[in-house]
């Protein structure tokens, strides 16, 4: 089993994520986990007034995508994720790439590339 | 006996009663959502605790024939106190009235939380509150309302700028600054703006209750306080909003909700006694100096006055007292009297001297109070409990729960 | 016709109307947030169908001449029930009278919501309001309130502590029953307790129109009424929370807003015949008593009475009719009679009858409405909609969104 | 004069207050939570400003005597609007006249903010409102109450289905085609409902002030205003939620709220000249035409009517002005008139006349004015300041924070 | 210290989550973090309406729940999750696993297996 | 390229946060994204009470913190973050160190070291 397994994680903006969802379905990606965070990075930060006390806030709302694959090819993921969102201003985000060691189908028990083939 | 009186009264003291809780879903919404149910709690038990004891004696003390200080103890218990008219209405039945200014008193002490807020042990805000309802609340009532000196002197206070105002204010500040800074002070971020929106929506609805219904009958006085309560309270939102666009070109919706409740508290003495576009002047400047008093003075004397009790109903209510001496006129009552810019220097002379006794007798009498309980109960909670929450662990409850 | 009095009952409507929703929010604030719609939604359909109901029917059977255990047929369609007043009070319009029941009847059944919360579903709930409203709330308000057999014993029910506490309670406990436990029904965890606060406090706010407005105008009894039912909510609160810190030491705000209910169920019945005195001792025992039913009684027994519609309407309710025939006085109310400390051995015992009375028909009509129901449609919804939720399977809705 | 009513004139008026705030809760609970304190204030500063404009100048120009089109200068600065009862009631105070109907001028203002939702600018917005309140509401309000045309003419209209409601419904629909869709139209996923229920409710509650307030008294016709409010409202959700569960078997919690305000919207012109029958017929086609209007016209058309300003005020006002025509009996209000289904073409025809002409009145003063005011500000705010939200980038503030 | 550590990374739904914590207690976890996201995989969506509206929605609710370990079998962890998480139907979602380089404890600054390890 | 990067990911409480951002960015870290999660570990529980019906909550309020470097060294992180974050109590949490593979910069495409550089 020379299989290998990427996890993809793409930490970016909310606003195009529903377009991507369906353009990695059509590319063959089983599964998506994504979860809310805060981010800061080279974006400026924006103010908050209350009462006539300012406070500056670096951090803004971010959401972490995280996408585990073996076959659809990794290349293509990051692909797509460039183009849905880059939109050429600071706090467009970060790909990050991590190898995994396994995957395991809860419902099935089936591990590895079988664990991330899409049934039917 | 009236009956539409006792029913217009009835229709008072039920808006009275609402801005109670309007105060807890004001301040409830601004502080950290850990500490929401705390700072909510500190606002609703005056409701409990007050209520009783105001039946059993706080009435009596307040309202009932005393000397120039203190009122007697002829009413306790609500003894004679019934369905008869009372002496300050003919119209209405004595209990009712008694039930109005017990909304009163509630919500004074209920507006004292906002400068405590997350960080106050609940033990001993509760002790405070009524200890402090007795021997701080009472007396001035009955200065003010209950024919003592300040009654006598014929100072103006329409429907307690000073007794409700200035009174809760001045306590909050000195609380604020005996407790010391919250470890976070200066993270201001309201964790939930429209309870907040709430809140001070049900406290402006109830204060038409609170200035129309202090005049105990619809009559003349009754309308102009009702027309000048709406136009300040719009004013307030003006005022303060203007200042805020000059200062950061951003108009908040918490500067808009803090500016009415400025203009209210601004226009709160002076409602039966002035006219309509004194009112909106009032109002107007409401707005701005509450501003200024949450946003400057605060930050340049550095107490922490949490949700700002002193920033606005102390400063307000200071405002509106002086402004009652700068713009009363007999014209709009001729049961008040002309102001500074009427020719009554008299008058503008009282209101100073009603608003410093106050200023000075509840500042010192808060002392002494909060002074003699942190011998019985801490004030403060510990570090580790403010840094966890109140609602965690003075209450064992958390307002939120998500699904895991 | 007086008018001030249908200013007063107009007043009084409006308040018991805006109860009802502030059930919904009551409720609403305490299941998961996944179900939060649902639950509001349960007690929020009364307002339309219960409502459309009344006009058409309900009325009549409740209040129109019958015999000693249904109204009768006359008013059926508003059928004369307009402005002329109507046996019931000379000084307001009929149509008025007619309005503010509706809005007793309407929030009775949004009471039961409590009891099935999070598992039934909405159209067994509703089919069984309809019928349950005709079958159970109509003859039970004609017993007391419309001539029937329980007026005639001559037992006391001022505001509806039976009918509308007691009936609503019993009924919220026998569907939990029939229903079975929540999958999760040890996980009591409220989503938002800002909403419940909330909601209790237009409970409360609405209920000064329920049992003020029971006296149908401001006399000497109503303004008795409006004292006590003062005195009773903040002595529930005190009441529950004392026995709260007792236990574990936090008082909880969850705690104070259940104690204000428990107070209020619990005087009720009573507020128009007891003194002030009185009313604080049924309030206390009242938040005592429903804290042991919520937290003892409910676990003893081991039925899943989700928000506890019987724990507070049920057990408060039966504590303030027993608690009437204890206290009650005709020195306060000489349309009254006097209570067992008060020698009247008689209506102590009357009360007993209606309790029981009330307890039997209401559980044995439900038991039956809702087995009948049950072949129509399932009770309860399959274990992978309560799972997911109500909301979202149910309704098609979720209550909250966040940004993805 | 006449104390009772002007005790009742009081209520109203504070009924029909809280509906402002109330439309501003309802609003933000349906927009995304970066939006919702704009959506608030949009419909909050009418509180603010239009108050002021409306006792400066508006009430003047919209009930004083003028022309058949406008109304005269005599009452600028509520010179002579005083105690004295004035010419619309001789039992109220002419001041609380004033102040009843500033609480509809402000009303109608803050319904429009639905349709421009979450993209245009604020000060765009707050300019907008002061000129439309003056150049539409003001001349609107005279041609029906005011003694104008519309009045002459005998049109029906009892408590402003075509003042408030089509002419609210269609400014925001002209506003939403001028502004365009927002980016994300098609996303409408409603961030808080408990906090549109709440909105909701305070709207449903403070329409009883509304429509039978318009009655100025308790009379019998106040009386079947009363009952008609209650159950076409009752029947409005019931209406709605028919149709929905026949399109996708889930009755929804939102669509029982906006099927009460259709119902409401529905009844307001009719309430005060139709049978209860007829009122509950008026409400439920009331929902039904509503959903229509939101869920299907909308689409069809592709304005982007965000939170359907003209889908229920527009729609359910238009078939309320249409109903009047049909239903309108002079046996329930002899100073009414008689509609089509009682032989009476000439009302009918009249009806229609009063409603076209208040479309194309408003859509072209609307588009006029928001034409001149995009030459000053524009109307809209830019792409960036839509996707981060217009709290953050118009108000400075969020509305909610978590603990990070 | 040829030890291994090992992340576990289970993406699941939040049903029974409560009673899989107190079972991993018992098998010497000394601690995990989870968190709320939002996943769409294999399983069907569902729809909501606003006012006529329909939306499709995809997404749903599940907890990702992260348990670092060294000593404890990794094995027994996996099993103890299909035990409970395995429903049968889609939806019940994968575990992940990961090597790691290092861990920290921040209050000792202890390392590695012994940063891992329940005191008493 | 022999270039390694690293993420780092800190389990901790959420109330020096603030300050230690603003160290981070001293040292030259030019991204953090952080969410909220729930975690247990060797800390006490806390009692809830609702109606009179108590439950043991376990699950205390954290943040994540994760900060992925190549040039800035590792153990600075790590010193920073107990540096701020030890208070000496159970509950403080653990920093978890990975390898990546790789990281992409959405806006400009560019991978590994280039992609983590600050620019001006
Ligand atoms: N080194 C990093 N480690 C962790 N998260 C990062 C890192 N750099 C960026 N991020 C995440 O990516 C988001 C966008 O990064 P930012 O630097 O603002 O944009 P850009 O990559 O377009 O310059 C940040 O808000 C943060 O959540
Ligand atoms: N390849 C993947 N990458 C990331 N997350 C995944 C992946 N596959 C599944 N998931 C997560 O697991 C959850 C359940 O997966 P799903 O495919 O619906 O169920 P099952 O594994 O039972 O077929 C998803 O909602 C998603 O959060
Ligand atoms: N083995 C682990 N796997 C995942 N998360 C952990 C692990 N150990 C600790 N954590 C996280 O760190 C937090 C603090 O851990 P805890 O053991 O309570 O503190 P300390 O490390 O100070 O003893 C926990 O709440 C949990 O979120």
């Amino acid at each position: 089993m020379e299989e290998v397994l990427t996890k993809i994680e793409i930490v970016t903006r909310p606003e195009k994520f529903d377009v991507f969802k369906q353009e990695l379905a059509k590319i063959g990606v089983s599964g998506i986990t994504v979860a809310e965070v805060k981010g800061t990075g080279l974006q400026k930060g924006y103010k908050e007034t209350y009462r006539g006390v300012t406070r500056e806030i670096s951090l803004h709302d971010r959401i972490k995508i995280e996408i585990v694959v073996c076959e659809v090819p990794v290349q293509q993921v990051i692909d797509l994720a460039r183009k849905y969102f880059n939109t050429g201003k600071p706090g467009d985000g970060k790909i990050f790439i991590y190898e995994l060691a396994n995957v395991i189908k809860i419902r099935t028990g089936e591990e590895g590339r079988a664990a991330l083939k899409n049934e039917q | 006996m009236e009956l539409a009186d006792s029913v217009f009264m009835f229709v008072a003291t039920m808006l009275v009663w609402i801005m109670t809780p309007g105060i807890a879903l004001f301040y409830g919404g601004m502080v950290k959502s850990k500490n929401v149910l705390n700072t909510a709690m500190h606002s609703y038990m005056p409701l409990a605790v007050i209520s009783i004891l105001w039946v059993t004696i706080g009435y009596s003390i307040s309202f009932s024939e005393g000397n120039a200080f203190f009122g007697g103890l002829d009413w306790i218990g609500l003894n004679g106190v019934g369905f008869e008219p009372g002496p300050y209405s003919d119209t209405i039945p004595h209990s009712l009235f008694m039930l109005f200014q017990m909304t009163f008193a509630v919500l004074t002490v209920s507006i004292i939380a906002g400068g405590v807020a997350e960080r106050m042990k609940f033990s001993a805000f509760l002790l405070f509150t009524i200890i402090w309802s007795l021997f701080v609340y009472a007396p001035l009532a009955h200065w003010v309302w209950g024919g003592g000196w300040l009654a006598q002197l014929g100072t103006l206070d329409f429907a307690g700028g000073n007794v409700v105002h200035v009174s809760s204010g001045v306590t909050g500040l000195v609380l604020a600054i005996m407790l010391g800074k919250r470890k976070l002070s200066g993270e201001n971020t309201p964790h939930n703006l429209p309870l907040t929106f709430l809140g001070a929506t049900l406290i402006w609805f109830g204060w038409y209750g609170f200035n129309v219904g202090s005049a105990l009958t619809i009559n003349e006085v009754a309308m102009v306080v009702f027309v000048n309560t709406a136009v300040a309270a719009a004013a307030g939102i003006l005022g303060w909003l203007v200042i805020e666009y000059i200062c950061s070109r951003k108009p908040t919706m918490l500067g808009a909700l803090s500016g009415a409740i400025s203009g209210l508290v601004a226009i709160t003495p002076a409602c039966g006694f002035v006219t309509v576009p004194a009112a909106i002047i009032i109002g107007l400047i409401g707005g701005a100096v509450c501003f200024w008093g949450v946003s400057y003075l605060k930050g340049k004397l550095g107490y922490d006055d949490a949700l700002d009790a002193f920033g606005l109903h102390g400063v307000g209510g200071t405002w509106g007292g002086i402004a009652t001496g700068l713009f009363a006129t007999t014209s709009v009552n001729p049961g008040g009297a002309n102001g500074l810019l009427y020719g009554g220097f008299d008058l503008f002379w009282k209101q100073l001297v009603a608003i410093v006794a106050t200023y000075i007798f509840v500042a010192v009498l808060t002392f002494i109070i909060a002074k003699v309980i942190s011998y019985l109960v801490p004030l403060r909670v510990n570090e580790e409990d403010e840094s966890l929450g109140l609602d965690i662990t003075l209450h064992g409850e958390k307002a939120y729960h998500e699904s895991i």
